[in-house]
């Protein structure tokens, strides 16, 4: 029951990186400046997924040095009235574009805006690297295509696509026991995704789907659904979507109808640790027996390192995509690295280093390599169930190549 | 205005007064029959707090003709005054067993939120809308979604991004037995609390001189100004009883869910402004109607499997409504032009 | 100050005085030395630290397709004095329009030039869609229907899935293109810019000789006094629902524009707060006029979604150590929130309050003939 | 104007109307002859005004029937209940489109069949509506034929020849005098959309013309000079005059004054008199107006009608109505009549 957050914090680490940016030099020394551009809805609900991914981004541009160069990160924030707003992303896209110091971006969050910004990126052959976006139609298929125009592939991402997290989740809950689901999306790109690809993998393997509904972000009221959810006998719920979507509210919702003790599916959605805000945070003892799943593998070596790292920088616990946000920076920052090796650092070398070599990334999620359309190549959903007020992990499911 | 009383030719309805009551009981009827007792709850409750929202849109609306988007922002901010005073200044950590204490807390509560949220309203009415008195009408209405962003993204800077989780005071497991469905007592205080303020808000309006200038500057502001009522003390006190109502449904929307968060407003706001207008825009009595039929459009939706339609659907009936009665249910006020 | 504003304006008084009588002209020649002199502009400290020439152009496009909705909103506001809140469906139907005809997801290509005309005439018919039930609403009433409207598209639009592909929209639409002369790309803004500042102009055109003629009349006097307007023999019907028609399809034109600019259009994008940006630039630039109007649209944008969104940006190239610790993204809202208060309190009427038109009338001739 | 046809200019028969339970005018028998400057008077509440609004479309007769020029121009309307029918029978493609519609949403139909058939029902859907709104002539002789008639509206009346004034004057008050002139010639203007977007040759000459004739409108009420005065800053006795000049721009055939005289000085009293006698002389218009001041109504009427408690209770010359006892009892009271 905290009441103010530690604001201020954000703040400081955007006085960090101001500072550390300012420090080296001004714009003069054109050549010497590379930029990496962070692009994401950082206003309104959509901050408080994005956030932590920005955060972690710039904490691994802030560590990096390199040989004559000054590395420096430059934010811009894509969200309109408090949502993402496709118009804006791609703008800011165009301004990184025509700032000849930016060699790669972070960024964008939602599918939405990848649609509309990795046209503009791919004419401009900037690399820029997703933490979240899981849509599978930015890269694959003719979708795909479509948006890259013919170009060479300039996006990538390091979310594995819905088409396996929803499914591994569903695979994992008819395992469990799961007989009569009930589903509930956030009717979000996201959400919605996800709660379909579950609900295909779900009929396919013989469950039965109880009821489905929506209800949009905002949605305040979950007490009608859960009721819904009560009448139609389910045995188990799944919920596509964030956790500021309402996840723990409709958790809630169903202690209050009296389905606390179902098991409760979601997907990456609402595994966002047990700090300040969190799905376990808010629904309390009514988190007990839930699921969620992540497109990642769960023993990465350097975790405990880099939650050190994080708490130390901004005081709180790296949760969330801070983790997708510093693996991303520090892709593009390898990327840069090895162009600066070749001796020549442009856009064209920096996407080239990190897309067309086939390299792994040792990152923060792990060794992550990406196929020929930019998806990550480390397609490992890992599941997790909530014991004892924390997320726990139960098991792993690897899609392979 | 005067447009409106010359074309609109008003017969007058002899069974009036008798067809709302039966309506209402009928309308209830229905809905218990379709929804089944669980879902009748829901509604009812999600109704009473979108009827204390809607009564402080209605007032404002009725007195100074301003479609106050910043209310429903009022009504978020409501939410967090009583989520810091319950947790803050109470020290509440979660339900309270004992019922004296309880209904102290909740007294206490109830109290100082109001009080904090008028004086909220009060300060935006003074700042924000006074200066406006003789201006375009859609002046106001943009210093009103000015005042909507300042307010939601100061509480989103004080409070962070997400969802904010409110002490549950009422014991969720208090419930009593209707017809073999369990019905939470929670639900049947947010309905008592919220039906006893729009009873004494009626009260206050129809029995007091102030309600009585309230009601006579809402038809005639400068007739009753020659009349001697003080336009900006009743405007004034509108404001400090529509946001302090506000700030009740603030008290009861946390009770009830037990969170907040600062985007709640938006949604909330869009519900009592549609629920004000449904009800005939500046009558109190068809705010709070207009806001329980919205409640039960949107859980009848979300029942029958059509959440994601719910939005729709309540404004596809809304517009149909409005068709076939151009007033709202109970509409007297009719608005004059943008 | 407004005598300084005078002292400068003397010299251009016989300028005036001919682009008054010959208005279209006068437009022309001031939209086209506006799109020249805004990109200089951008070459000049403290624009040139903000953000790329390229970048600043586009801003402008955006900007310039906001300033067409306002103006196209000002129809039905400023004119008509019909409350609108949900004018950004029109936008909506437009994108959908352009973006049904023109992508990979419904495998069609049609060329964009007739989508533009397209657009508008499904503009057009969904104004009077909503018009119609709309007519016997007075004030407020109609304010929620329309705002009722602006909801019930997007949630339709992201639940019709099998038509619209649902919340995820439809994205590689086809950019406009003349061909064999030039296609337009993403990262080069100037052709939609020229684009852009074509159809501005030609909005605007029309909009003030619809402002003059014997519509434009009809709706001042409804707008003034409905009764009165109809006991002139004003079919005050048919004049409310060409208001929304004409609304709604520049709308839809210029939803057609910002579908092929950026070449996705999704549910989210046209949600209430455009409605309320697209007001919001009505009433603050001056409702009823149409440069007012418009600038007060470029004005928001730019203010919004340049200016607020770079702030971090520009207060680091003036290197004060101070404000450089201070993260503006942080309070960007709270800016605006504030901005918009203070601008209504400080100029209610709007920034270019709506002078009556006062055209130059003939010198009086009275006789032959005399009254019939 | 048609003055060669002989017959009152407005014929009322058994005209009625009730609120509710009140009833305002009771079966009222009414002629205005040719020409003529005729009165409607009567003590307060006698319903004066409401017959007057029935005449000016305002409000539907409940019985009775309005005849203008020997043709009839209003009824009260008929058939209420059948005319659901002709909002349903024309929606009905629509609503079969839109089910054909929401069943392909779950079915497999393509894309362009399914935009293509929503549409298709949106075109049959606005048609209907607007059928409904608008109703053109030829549509209302369509519903007539299965009995429904709909009460014209004000501005029907206009085309009709039938122009008025209000008691409250009611102008444009931001509008210039001359644009309030042009208003009131709305229905001899013909310039539509487009022509007003494209400025056609036709549009400028026509806009030319309106202008040249509001400007010798407004000579006519003695407002020349001020055309660009907006009308809010005219003095109170010249918007009253500007209000007559826009409700004579239409080229009525009768012209309703509601009050002409209320709230003016001697002076301007006699001015107004004046003018309506042009109005009549000049202009071939007949007129008819409500009026307290029974100096101006005994100067200038032909007739007189008198109006209380909605019953007709004497018309005839302005010498007759001096003397009519009816009349002397209902303005002063019973046994008054006796002792004048």
């Amino acid at each position: 029951m905290k009441v103010l957050n530690k604001k201020g914090l954000s703040a400081l680490a955007a006085v960090a990186i101001l500072a550390a940016a300012c420090g080296g030099s001004t714009a003069s020394t054109a050549g010497k400046t590379l930029t990496i551009g962070v692009s994401l809805p950082l206003n309104g609900s959509s901050l408080a997924s994005a956030g932590p991914a920005r955060d972690g981004a710039l904490l691994a541009i802030k560590e990096t040095s390199i040989e004559g160069y000054t590395l420096k990160a430059k934010v811009l924030d894509h969200a309109k009235e408090g949502a993402h707003n496709p118009d804006q992303a791609a703008a800011d896209m165009l301004t990184f574009v025509g700032d000849e110091t930016v060699v790669a971006v972070v960024g964008p969050f939602n599918s939405a805006s990848g649609k509309a910004q990795i046209p503009v990126s791919s004419e401009a052959g900037l690399l820029q690297c997703s933490p979240s976006n899981t849509a599978p139609g930015l890269t694959k298929g003719d979708d795909g295509a479509a948006l890259r125009g013919g170009r060479a592939v300039n996006y990538v991402r390091v979310a594995t696509t819905d088409d396996l997290q929803g499914p591994a989740v569903a695979v994992y809950a008819k395992k469990n026991g799961a007989a009569k689901i009930y589903i509930l999306d956030s009717t979000d790109a996201y959400g919605k995704g996800v709660a379909d690809a579950f609900e295909a993998q779900f009929k396919k393997d013989g469950g039965t789907v109880v009821g489905r509904t929506g209800l949009p972000t905002g949605t305040t009221d979950f007490s009608a659904v859960a009721t819904a959810a009560k009448a139609a006998d389910a045995d188990s719920i799944f919920y596509g979507g964030v956790t500021s979507d309402g996840a723990p509210l409709f958790r809630n919702a169903l202690a209050q109808a009296g389905l606390g003790a179902l098991p409760f599916y979601g997907a990456d959605g609402i595994y966002d640790g047990t700090g300040e805000g969190s799905y376990v945070a808010i629904a309390g003892a009514n988190a007990e027996n839930s699921y969620a799943s992540q497109a990642a593998i769960e023993n990465i070596p350097g975790k405990d390192a880099f939650n050190t790292k994080f708490k130390a920088e901004y005081g709180k616990d790296a949760e969330g995509y801070a983790f997708a946000g510093y693996a991303c920076a520090q892709i593009l920052v390898e990327g840069i690295k090895a162009a600066v090796t070749g001796g020549d650092v442009t856009r064209e070398t920096v996407r080239a280093a990190v897309v067309d070599k086939g390299s792994a990334f040792e990152t923060v999620l792990g060794a992550v390599s990406f196929d020929e359309v930019g998806d990550t190549t480390q397609r490992i959903i890992s599941l997790y169930k909530v014991d004892g007020g924390a997320w726990k992990f139960v098991e792993e499911i690897n899609y392979g190549n | 205005m005067a447009a409106a009383d010359v074309t609109s030719s008003s017969s007058s309805r002899p069974f009036a007064n008798a067809r709302l009551p039966f309506g209402i009981f009928a309308f209830l009827g229905l809905a218990l029959f379709v929804l089944g007792i669980d879902q009748f709850v829901n509604a009812l409750t999600l109704g009473a707090i979108y009827a204390l929202v809607a009564l402080g849109y209605t007032m404002v609306y009725g007195i100074i003709e301003l479609i106050n988007f910043a209310h429903g922002d009022v009504f978020m901010v409501g939410s967090f005054v009583a989520m810091f005073i319950s947790s803050s200044l109470l020290g509440n950590e979660g339900a309270i067993t004992n019922i004296p204490l309880l209904a102290g807390s909740v007294l206490v509560l109830f109290a100082l939120t109001i009080g904090v949220m008028a004086i909220v309203g009060a300060l935006i009415e003074r700042l924000a809308y006074r200066p406006l008195r003789r201006a375009p009408r859609l002046a106001p209405l943009i210093t009103a979604i000015g005042v909507s962003f300042i307010l939601q993204n100061v509480i989103q800077f004080f409070f962070g991004p997400t969802i904010v989780t409110v002490p549950q005071l009422v014991p969720i497991e208090w419930s009593i037995e209707v017809s073999g469905s369990r019905v939470p007592l929670l639900n049947i205080f947010v309905i008592a609390a919220s039906v006893a303020l729009m009873f004494a808000l009626q009260l206050f309006i129809s029995r007091t001189r102030t309600g009585r200038a309230m009601r006579t500057t809402s038809m005639d502001r400068d007739a009753s100004s020659l009349m001697g009522v003080d336009i900006n003390r009743t405007i004034m006190i509108t404001f400090l009883i529509g946001s302090g109502l506000a700030g009740a449904a603030g008290v009861v929307h946390g009770l009830y869910y037990g969170n907040t968060s600062f985007n709640l407003g938006f949604q909330s706001g869009l519900k009592a402004f549609t629920a004000a207008v449904l009800g005939g825009i500046g009558n109190t009595a068809g705010a709070a109607l207009g806001g329980f039929l919205i409640a039960f459009i949107e859980v009848g939706a979300s029942a029958f499997g059509y959440g994601r339609w719910g939005g729709a659907v309540v404004f596809s009936l809304l517009v149909i409504f409005l068709v076939f009665r151009p007033t709202g249910l109970l509409g007297s006020h009719s608005g004059d032009r943008a | 100050m407004s005598r300084i504003v005078d002292a400068v304006n003397a010299p251009f008084a016989p300028v005036r005085a001919y682009f008054r009588k010959h208005r279209s002209l006068g437009i022309f020649v001031g939209v086209v030395l506006l799109s020249v002199a805004l990109p200089l502009l951008t070459r000049v400290p403290p624009f040139d630290g903000i953000q790329s020439t390229n970048a600043w152009v586009n801003a402008f496009t955006t900007a310039a397709i906001y300033a067409m909705l306002a103006m196209g909103l000002n129809v039905v506001i400023g004119f008509a004095g019909l409350l609108d809140l949900g004018y950004a469906a029109f936008f909506a139907l437009g994108g959908y329009t352009y973006a049904l005809a023109a992508s990979p997801f419904s495998g069609i290509h049609l060329p964009f030039w007739p989508m533009l005309l397209a657009g508008g005439i499904v503009g057009a018919i969904f104004g009077v869609l909503l018009g119609a039930p709309t007519l016997r609403l007075r004030g407020d009433y109609l304010a929620i229907v329309t705002l009722g409207f602006g909801e019930i598209v997007p949630i339709t639009l992201m639940n019709a899935d099998k038509f619209t592909d649902g919340v995820n929209g439809i994205g590689g639409i086809d950019k406009p293109n003349i061909p064999g002369i030039l296609q337009f790309t993403l990262i080069n803004p100037w052709p939609m810019y020229g684009l852009v500042v074509v159809l501005f102009t030609l909005i605007m055109i029309m909009i003030y000789r619809l402002e003059d003629s014997r519509l434009g009349r009809t709706w001042d006097a409804i707008r003034e006094d409905e009764l009165a307007a109809e006991s002139s023999g004003v079919n005050t019907v048919i004049a409310k629902l060409q208001a929304f028609a004409v609304g709604a399809s520049i709308a839809g034109i210029v939803g057609v524009v910002n579908a092929a600019k950026i070449t996705i259009v999704t549910p989210d994008q046209f949600r209430f707060a455009v409605s309320i940006s697209a007001l919001a630039a009505v009433v603050l630039g001056g409702m009823g006029n149409t440069i007012g109007v418009a600038t007060g649209a470029f004005i928001i944008y730019l203010f919004q979604s340049i200016l607020l969104k770079q702030l971090n940006t520009l207060v680091e190239n003036f290197n004060i150590p101070i404000l450089n610790q201070i993260d503006f993204l942080e309070f960007q809202y709270v800016l605006y929130g504030i901005v918009l208060v203070l601008m209504m309190l400080k100029r209610p009427q709007g920034i270019f309050p709506a002078r009556r038109r006062m055209r130059e009338f003939a010198p009086l001739k009275i006789g032959k003939g005399g009254l019939k | 104007m048609s003055a060669a046809k002989g017959g009152p200019m407005l014929r009322a028969r058994g005209v009625t109307r009730k609120f509710g339970g009140l009833v305002a005018v009771n079966n009222v028998d009414f002629e205005i002859p040719r020409g003529s400057i005729s009165a409607i008077i009567g003590p307060n509440g006698a319903g004066k005004t409401t017959f007057f609004n029935v005449i000016a479309g305002i409000y539907a007769p409940t019985e009775g029937t309005i005849e203008l020029d020997g043709k009839p121009l209003i009824s009260p309307p008929t058939g209420a209940g059948r005319e659901p029918i002709l909002l349903v029978l024309p929606t009905i493609p629509f609503i079969a489109l839109a089910i054909y519609f929401l069943m392909a949403v779950g079915g497999d139909t393509g894309l362009v069949e399914g935009v293509a058939s929503v549409a298709v029902a949106l075109l049959g859907f606005v048609g209907a509506l607007l059928l409904n709104i608008v109703r053109p002539d030829w549509y209302n002789r369509l519903i007539k034929r299965i009995g429904v008639t709909r009460p014209a509206r004000p501005n029907d009346m206009v085309v009709a020849g039938l122009a008025r004034t209000f008691q409250n004057i009611r102008l444009y008050k931001s509008l210039t005098t001359l644009e309030n002139i042009l208003v009131g010639m709305h229905v001899h203007l013909h310039a539509g959309l487009l022509g007003a977007l494209f400025k056609t040759r036709q549009v400028r000459e026509e806009e030319a013309a309106a202008e040249q004739r509001a400007r010798e409108l407004l000579a006519f009420v003695d407002l020349a000079g001020m055309e660009n005065e907006l009308a809010a800053n005219l003095p109170y006795g010249k918007q009253r005059l500007l209000e007559i000049a826009r409700a004579i721009a239409s080229r009525p055939k009768l012209l309703l004054l509601d009050e002409p005289a209320a709230g003016m000085n001697p002076k301007e009293t006699e001015e107004m008199t004046a003018l309506i006698r042009r109005i009549r002389d000049e202009l071939g218009i007949t007129v008819l107006l409500i009026e307290h001041d029974m100096r101006v109504v005994m100067g200038i009427s032909d007739y007189i009608t008198v109006l209380d408690h909605g019953e007709k209770i004497a018309e005839g010359l302005p010498k007759a109505i001096r003397t009519n006892p009816k009349v002397i009892e209902a303005y002063l009271g019973r046994g008054a009549a006796a002792g004048h």
